[in-house]
């Protein structure tokens, strides 16, 4: 006979505040095999789960239910106190009376009797309940990250620091991502390639940083711990170990008409090129849509000027197939369309860039070679507006309707360079509310207005229209002193809202990962578990979570670091133990579950089959309990029932819907 | 004797209804089975044989035996109620009231089913004689005289005229009901009321009629008209070509020969049992349409606040028919076959002085999904026999 | 005080304008062409709707100097619609002044080469309610 | 809308997107009527139908079930099955009358918090709106409530009998009146039509039993030369209508051998259980009983080497229960005499003729046609005996007649498409009709498991009805929960594997149409995930084991019932 004590959680007066706990409690004592039932202000507080502990030494239950807050958030809680009280941790249940009652009903009387309903349902699936031990599985020891920005870059090196194997895997034929576009970088102004080239090479040279460049992730099959993950090496051309990195084929290469995309379309590149100089691995990679030999056969200059004679054009993508126990998503992020603002007026003029073509501009290795001039016609630029917000805060489907966080800060710091080297320039900035916040960012900001006169205007640009003359006078509004402001500007900034990397909905699909509607992955918990997505073994990274500048990334970095070091310090990993088994009395072996499991955990074998004394060779299905994610799809393909999942079987669940629908 | 004309049998059925619940063939969807008559109803008298017989008026396929709840801390038990109101069963054919003759030994042996009695005491029968025999009729093999039914009061059609007389008191004290209500009722002006008293004997041999001479015929004008002696004439006569064709019916002549009390010991190891059930199924067709099954199987039921003990018929063809707790005895579908054929023919007739627990109803053999039936196998051990003697 | 706030929501209503929404970020009145004539801008309709500041806003010329271009509709990224609102409350002006408007003929005669048409589709527009 | 109507509301939510949309909603304080009660299951594709059908039986008045948008499910797959089951599941309840907005589908992410509670106020919204729902639990009067026999002691009134009593005037001489015959629609959809129908190919009559007479001579062959230790098909029984199957071992057994138009018993089943015996089984299987062992093939429970398979031509099989409801009985020793198109029978009530296709099985009317599936050889031709329903006329052979009566069956070509004819017309009543005609017909039943154990797809070792996997091990006709929904399980059980071989039909003691729900099943099929046929081709993968990404939402059902 199951003897079961409910305990109905106040949670201060979330959920007393609207449900008349005593009477839940009061209820549960009349439900049949309930011994104990008590309710208490914090039943997830130390205090809470010692009631527990002691309670079921006392009554000697043999299950428990905590009515309280969802599951999700202190399942774990309880199950690790049954397990202190020697009660095996899956004879736990919760009734979720505060996300989906109390919060969410105002009447008193009404949200009491839901309460007491869904308690009813989790007493009568935990009379059901079977002790479960968690199944175990091997972990393999090497992560894989996808991405090779800072975030990725920063989150091998950790990983690696704590002795594991890392592979990262670069779209682009070098690592270094977003930041390695970059000029300067806030607030301390250091060079952004003196901060992380040296990062870079670190990756290289680390003996357990395994760099895959210009390749991608195929597909990824498995589970935490034992992922299995297709990866296709994009044929570069070039034999990477014969190399020199010298350069010379670069520089004699005919064909020079693709924009280069390291330069935001800004110049061009030749066909083999390699981003920028201090690309890493610096191998050189042939863009064979704009390579005459392979567009016409009939060029192979590079060939010809090789020394190493590196040039291969003979070589194929490359599929490996590598086994890894944890993955970290660290895809970045790009700055947005900006075609559909033509007020701006941002694809008619050559004037009007955005903030990442205007740090190319003032880069060295840049188009202008750092000088800062007008693109349309190289002269020095005197007027500078700079207008904030672009795309980003904004309702409507043109931009996005979060923050861009970053966007304040990098125009600040643009504004304060151009203002130190140009200091006959005038640098104009209009923003709807300056957003420094933390350690000497807000100091940063006050700089950039005090010591280098930057002209901040609260209000926006309604319209830039570019004159014949060139100039581009910039209509805008000074709410403060109800101002018509008209500048006729040489140039114009758009600090453009930011969003994840194109790639980021197919990445999380293949692992199952969620993403929500604006493409960032969705994190377990917003402030709990903010670096691991819900599904186990996946790990967050940088922008891909959500906008973020570069501090923020390393640290988030070396948090998902110390995740995967977490994971991956295990031998072995607690399975879910709510893993599908099959009844093989019942079993027809006619394998329709087969074709339903995603993990293909299920398989079939010819055994002996004892049938109350009846001996009969038969074909039964048999579940990999490793394999098994305990869906539960092979339950319901099963015509004759013999399939159920443990934790959540059969029986159980329709005693629920018995105990909701009394 | 009653005689009412067939045009005026609504008002009869009217009659009967008005006083107690009147249980007679109804159609359902081409079907037709025993059903409770009211409003919408398509009674079908004429109809031979019902899907399922008139067991299911005495021993429902499922009943609530009783029930217990629980408020809060104490248990309380309710046991169903005993049926305690008349009820008639009209038009049940001679297999039908045979059947429940062997039913009767069964229940109403020690220990009494209280249930089946108290519902065969309330039950008034009035059986019905065959009008057209059909040819997977038999009844005639064991017994039973599809022309003189029995039960309670016996009804039969001929020509336009429904007759019932009473065979004992019970049906003698429902004539008079209904008499009564068709007089209050100024019904049937040639409605003849007629004192026999006939009993059906156990053996089923020719009844002895001990006719009283006065007739009394009821008039609609409240005097009594005497039944004129053409009427009978007619009944018997029409009773006679009933039997003729019975004679002609190819299943009537099934001899038992070598079953019931003389049964063979090896017949229970014989190997024709396995070449008989193959195409058995394990459906329970035939047990649910059979009119003497009595098995039933008890099991609770949860109804949320209350649980509920109930019985339900059981089918010894069912897998799990014998299934007790170290597993079960008959694993194999031939020794289930072999079961029902052995209960109906030998183990039943050497417990109940040589009556046969089948009466020859043929709804088995309507009914079985592959054809297999009662008669092939008596048919294939008395070629077994012929061959081996 | 209390009349104002009935009208104040029928002007919400008519306008469809949840003045809530704006961020203040002064976006329309940039776009705005008679910006230079309007002495209360249209982001400043929006908060003295919110404010309840309804009489000055019944004096103020800008009532006359929108064009009815919605430029700032087009332009604002909350959504909020300022254009729609400075129209409500022109018709709350009009309203109040009772039926003295000028009638179709004498509009007709007003019609001359020099005037706008942008002028004339924006007062179509505008009275399209 | 009952003012004061508390609708009971089940809403199952799947553990990764739908429930942490609901803890949102919570955590947001979105609020939305307390009638909803959500159980977590740990995917969309965990839900069982039997669980929503259990909700509705238990008393819910709405049921909804929440996964993750396709493409984002946490076990990638979960909910596109998810999506074909609960539409075809919705369908079938729309089809026996439970009002199709009671139920529904929806994806709600994570993140949708918003989304989750604004669906569930307009779901209780919605069901309000319906009122309480029609109790599935009197679906099937079963038990106490039995029609047979509720002696209902509380009210006791006279009732005006409203139905004739129908009595057989004349007893004697030429058998009884025969009582009008309605449209049953299910044993017998044909309304007996005029004798002179068009005239047909050779004489099939003697058809058959020149196939006999091949197939024995090919079947004592087959067991002389060893190629087959045993050979199954029928044997000849005590009348001309009752042949049984059964195996034969030996030359002289197969003397009573038997092929006539009565052999309508599909014998791919006792495969099954011929794969254990050993040597080689030579079986005879009519064209739509060979779809039924590919199927049997496709799962693994027969075994092909061992089966010799001889295709036997089919001119469409007869049953007794067909001349039984025209009134004739009483029938004399191998007194039926079956030719192309009549029926001769002398019974002792004097000789009868009647129309073939009147006592022709109601599959044989709508035959997949007379292609063998599979066969290791044919033997004897086959003619086609499709029946447009409403003319009663053969239509391969009869010209298209213009003045067709029956609207639904209104493309006259060949009997393919007469299949659904019984269901479109079901599918035309209103919500409650359709639940009055199921509750009617479903009452009937006996719950003798013939359907069951006849039915080719519902081979398994040990039906989930046996066990005690769902709830209660129930047996005759009983209470519990899934007693009520046996029928409708049932064919889910068998949805995408039911070749449509009519045998539940021909078995069922009570003639209860359940051909019609797994029709239903196989026309949603067809019309949803394309032309579907079981058993056309050994390994073909059942559409509820597969899915496409861009499989129709259940809404469908919804909208689709709009239409009519």
């Amino acid at each position: 006979m199951p003897r079961i004590g409910v305990f109905v959680c106040h949670c201060g007066t979330n959920i007393a505040g609207t449900i008349d706990v005593a009477k839940v409690a009061e209820m549960a004592a009349a439900e049949q095999g309930v011994v104990f039932s008590k309710d208490y202000q914090y039943m997830c507080s130390q205090t809470g789960q010692t009631l527990i502990i002691d309670a079921i030494k006392e009554y000697k239950l043999t299950g428990i239910v905590v009515c309280s807050c969802s599951p999700r958030m202190h399942e774990t809680t309880f199950r690790n106190a049954a397990q202190r009280a020697g009660l095996n941790p899956y004879m736990v249940e919760i009734a979720n009376i505060r996300e989906q009652c109390s919060w969410i009903h105002k009447d008193r009387e009404e949200a009491t009797e839901k309460a007491v309903i869904l308690m009813r349902a989790a007493v009568a699936k935990v009379c059901l309940n079977t002790p479960l031990t968690a199944g175990e599985s091997g972990v393999t020891k090497r992560a894989l990250v996808i991405g090779g920005g800072i975030a990725g870059i920063q989150t091998a090196l950790d990983i690696s620091a704590a002795g594991f194997k890392v592979d990262i895997v670069e779209k682009t034929p070098s690592i270094g991502g977003r930041m390695s576009q970059l000029d300067k970088t806030f607030p301390t102004l250091d060079c952004s390639a003196c901060i992380l080239t040296p990062k870079m090479v670190e990756a290289a040279s680390d003996e357990n940083i395994t760099l895959y460049t210009y390749s991608e992730v195929e597909k990824v099959s498995g589970f935490v711990g034992n992922f299995k993950v297709d990866i296709r090496k994009k044929a570069r051309s070039v034999r990477a170990d014969k190399c020199t990195g010298c350069g010379v084929c670069q520089e004699k290469c005919p064909s020079k008409k693709a924009p280069s995309e390291f330069n935001r379309g800004l110049n061009n590149r030749s066909a083999i090129y390699t981003p920028f100089a201090q690309a890493i691995p610096n191998v050189p990679v042939i863009d064979r849509e704009n390579c005459i030999k392979f567009q016409t056969g009939k060029c192979g200059v590079c060939s010809k000027v090789c020394q190493a004679n590196a040039i291969d054009y003979e070589q194929e993508d490359e599929m490996i197939t590598v086994e890894y126990g944890a993955i970290v998503v660290a895809t970045g992020f790009d700055v947005i369309n900006l075609d559909k603002y033509d007020e701006y007026a941002y694809s008619k003029s050559k004037d009007v860039i955005t903030s990442l073509e205007l740090e190319r501009i003032m880069n060295a290795a840049g188009p202008t070679g750092g000088h800062l001039e007008r693109l349309s016609d190289g002269k020095a630029p005197k007027e500078i507006v700079f207008i904030q917000c672009v795309g980003s805060r904004c309702a409507d489907e043109r931009g996005k309707s979060y923050c861009s966080k970053i966007c304040c800060m990098y125009t600040a710091k643009q504004a304060m360079l151009i203002r130190d080297k140009y200091p006959d320039t005038n640098v104009t900035v209009f923003y709807i509310d300056i957003r420094t916040p933390g350690k000497n960012f807000d100091e940063f900001y006050r700089r950039a207005v005090e010591d280098y006169n930057v002209h901040y205007i609260k209000g926006q640009v309604g319209k830039v229209l570019p004159e014949s003359s060139g100039k581009l006078i910039v209509v805008g509004s000074d709410i403060i002193d109800a101002r018509h402001v008209i500048i006729p500007a040489d140039m114009v900034v758009l600090a453009a809202a930011i969003e994840p990397n194109k790639d980021a909905r197919k990445i999380a699909t293949m692992l199952t990962a969620s993403i929500d509607n604006n493409n960032f992955l969705t994190e377990a918990h917003a402030k709990l578990r903010p670096v691991e997505s819900p599904t186990a073994g996946i790990f967050l990274s940088g922008v891909c979570q959500g906008p973020r500048d570069i501090p923020e990334t390393v640290a988030m970095a070396g948090s998902a670091a110390a995740k995967v070091i977490g994971l991956l310090s295990k031998d072995r990993l607690k399975s879910n133990p709510c893993t599908a088994h099959s009844d093989e009395l019942m079993c027809n072996g006619c394998s329709t579950c087969e074709k339903v499991c995603p993990y293909g955990a299920i398989s079939y074998e010819t055994k002996i089959v004892n049938d109350h004394g009846v001996k009969k060779e038969r074909r039964v299905a048999v579940v990999n309990a490793a394999l098994c994610q305990g869906c539960g799809a092979c339950t319901v393909a099963c015509p004759s029932g013999a399939m159920d999942l443990s934790g959540f079987s059969n029986r159980q669940i329709i005693a629920e819907v018995d105990a909701v629908c009394r | 004797m009653l005689k009412i004309s067939t045009d005026r049998i609504n008002e009869l059925m009217d009659a009967i209804a008005s006083k107690m619940d009147l249980i007679l063939p109804v159609e359902n969807n081409g079907q037709v089975n025993f059903g409770i008559y009211e409003s919408g109803v398509r009674v079908r008298l004429d109809a031979l044989k019902t899907v399922k017989s008139a067991k299911d008026a005495f021993f429902p396929q499922s009943e609530t035996l009783y029930s217990c709840s629980k408020d809060l801390k104490n248990l309380s038990v309710t046991p169903a109620k005993l049926m305690d109101r008349p009820f008639a069963v009209f038009g049940m054919k001679g297999c039908d009231i045979r059947g429940l003759e062997v039913l009767d030994r069964v229940f109403l042996s020690d220990p009494v089913d209280g249930f089946y009695k108290a519902r065969r005491e309330n039950g008034i029968v009035i059986g019905m004689v065959c009008n057209t025999p059909w040819e997977s009729c038999f009844c005639k093999a064991f017994g039973v005289d599809c022309t003189e039914p029995g039960g309670d009061a016996t009804a039969c059609v001929v020509g336009d005229g429904l007759f019932i007389e009473a065979n004992n008191e019970k049906g003698k004290a429902f004539l008079e009901m209904i008499s009564e209500v068709l007089i209050s009722e100024t019904l049937a002006d040639n409605c003849i009321m007629r004192d026999t008293v006939e009993t059906v004997s156990k053996d089923g041999t020719e009844k002895t009629a001990l006719e009283d001479d006065k007739e009394q015929s009821v008039s609609k004008d409240g005097t009594e008209k005497t039944a004129d002696a053409d009427d009978m004439e007619k009944l018997r006569a029409h009773k006679e070509s009933i039997r003729r064709i019975t004679e002609k019916l190819p299943l009537m002549s099934l001899s038992l020969k070598g079953w019931g009390t003389e049964t063979p010991k090896d017949r229970f190891d014989s190997p024709l049992w396995e070449k008989l059930y193959k195409p058995c199924l394990a459906c329970g067709t035939c047990t649910f349409v059979c009119p003497t099954c009595q098995c039933y199987d008890i099991k609770d039921h949860d109804d949320g606040d209350s649980v509920r003990r109930y019985r339900c018929w059981d089918s010894c063809m069912y897998s799990d028919f014998t299934l007790m707790a170290h597993g079960n005895p008959r694993t194999s579908q031939m020794q289930r076959f072999r079961q029902r054929f052995m209960h109906k023919l030998v183990y039943y007739p050497q417990n109940n002085d040589g009556i046969f627990s089948c009466t020859g109803c043929g709804r088995c053999i309507d009914k079985c999904p592959q054809s297999l039936n009662i008669v092939k196998v008596i048919k294939a051990f008395e070629k077994e026999g012929k061959e081996n003697v | 005080m209390s009349s104002n706030i009935e009208t104040i929501n029928i002007i919400k209503e008519i306008s469809g304008v949840n003045p809530l929404r704006c961020m203040k970020c002064g976006k329309c009145t940039a776009s705005c062409m008679a910006y230079d004539e309007m002495d209360i801008k249209p982001h400043q309709f929006v908060s003295y709707i919110e404010r309840g500041d309804l009489e000055s806003l019944m004096l103020s010329e800008s009532l006359y100097k929108c064009l009815g271009c919605f430029a700032c509709v087009e332009r604002c990224p909350r959504n909020v619609q300022p254009g729609k609102l400075i129209d409500a409350v022109r018709q709350t002006v009009i309203r109040q002044r009772g039926a003295e408007g000028m009638t179709t003929e004498e509009i007709r005669q007003l019609i001359t080469q020099e005037v706008p048409q942008q002028l004339l589709v924006s007062a179509f527009r505008r009275n399209r309610r | 809308m009952q003012i004061g109507f508390r609708p009971k509301i089940v809403a199952f939510c799947c553990n990764w997107c739908s429930y942490a949309g609901a803890d949102l909603a919570g955590s947001s304080r979105l609020s939305y009527p307390a009638d909803v009660k959500i159980i977590r299951v740990p995917c969309s594709c965990r839900v069982n139908p039997m669980f929503i059908l259990r909700a509705f039986e238990k008393g819910a008045d709405g049921v909804i079930m929440c996964g993750c948008h396709p493409g984002d499910c946490h076990y990638s797959t979960g909910n596109f099955y998810a999506r074909r089951r609960m539409t075809l599941l919705f369908s079938m309840l729309d089809f026996i009358g439970v009002e199709n907005g009671r139920c529904r589908v929806e994806w709600v992410s994570a993140a949708e918090g918003a989304k989750f509670s604004q669906t569930m106020n307009e779901f209780v919204e919605k069901i309000c709106s319906l009122g309480e729902n029609v109790r599935l639990s009197n679906l099937r009067k079963t038990g106490s409530q039995q029609t047979a026999f509720t002696i209902n002691t509380e009210k006791r009134e006279t009732h005006r009998l409203v139905g004739a009593v129908v009595t057989d005037a004349s007893w004697t001489g030429e058998g009884s009146k025969v009582s009008e015959k309605e449209e049953n629609g299910n044993q017998m959809s044909v309304v007996t039509g005029d004798p002179e129908a068009g005239q047909y190919e050779p004489e099939c009559g003697s058809q058959t039993a020149k196939t006999e007479e091949s197939l024995k001579i090919r079947l004592a062959q087959l067991l002389e030369s060893g190629k087959a230790a045993r050979v199954l098909g029928w044997k000849k029984g005590e009348t001309d209508y009752d042949p049984e199957p059964a195996f034969f071992e030996n030359k002289d057994e197969l003397g009573a051998f038997v092929y006539n138009d009565f052999c309508g018993a599909n014998l791919s089943k006792y495969m099954i259980e011929a794969a254990g015996l050993d040597g080689v089984t030579a079986v005879v299987l009519k064209p739509c009983d060979t779809y039924s062992f590919n199927q049997l093939m496709t799962e693994h429970r027969v075994v092909r080497e061992k089966t010799y398979i001889i295709g036997v031509g089919c001119c469409g099989k007869l049953s007794i229960s067909g001349i039984r409801a025209q009134g004739v009985t009483g029938i004399e020793e191998n007194g039926i005499e079956v030719t192309d198109d009549r029926i001769k029978i002398k019974t002792v009530y004097g000789d009868r003729e009647i129309e073939r296709n009147s006592a022709m099985l109601e599959r044989c009317g709508v035959c997949k046609g007379k292609e063998h599936r599979i066969f290791d050889e044919l033997i004897g031709e086959s003619r086609d005996t499709t029946i447009c329903a409403g003319t009663g006329k053969a239509c391969g052979s009869a010209a298209p007649d213009s003045t067709v009566s029956n609207a639904a069956a209104g493309r006259e070509n060949s009997g393919k498409d007469q299949r659904f004819a019984e269901v479109e017309r079901i599918e035309k009543l209103s919500a409650k009709e359709r639940f009055e005609y199921f509750s009617n017909e479903l009452s009937r039943c006996i719950r003798c498991n013939a359907c069951r154990n006849v039915c080719p797809a519902c081979s398994c070792i040990k039906c989930v009805f046996d066990g005690n996997q769902f709830d209660e091990a129930a047996k005759a006709n009983s209470e519990p929960f899934e007693e009520k929904m046996f029928h409708i399980i049932r064919a889910f059980h068998v949805a995408g594997r039911c070749t449509d071989c009519g045998e539940c039909s021909r078995v069922c003691p009570q003639n209860i149409p359940l051909h019609l729900f797994n029709r239903k099943f196989i026309k949603d099929i067809n019309e949803l995930y394309g032309e579907y046929c079981a058993g056309y081709e050994a390994g073909s993968v059942s559409p509820l084991t597969r899915f496409t990404m861009q499989d129709a939402e259940p809404s469908v059902v919804t909208e689709r019932s709009k239409g009519c």
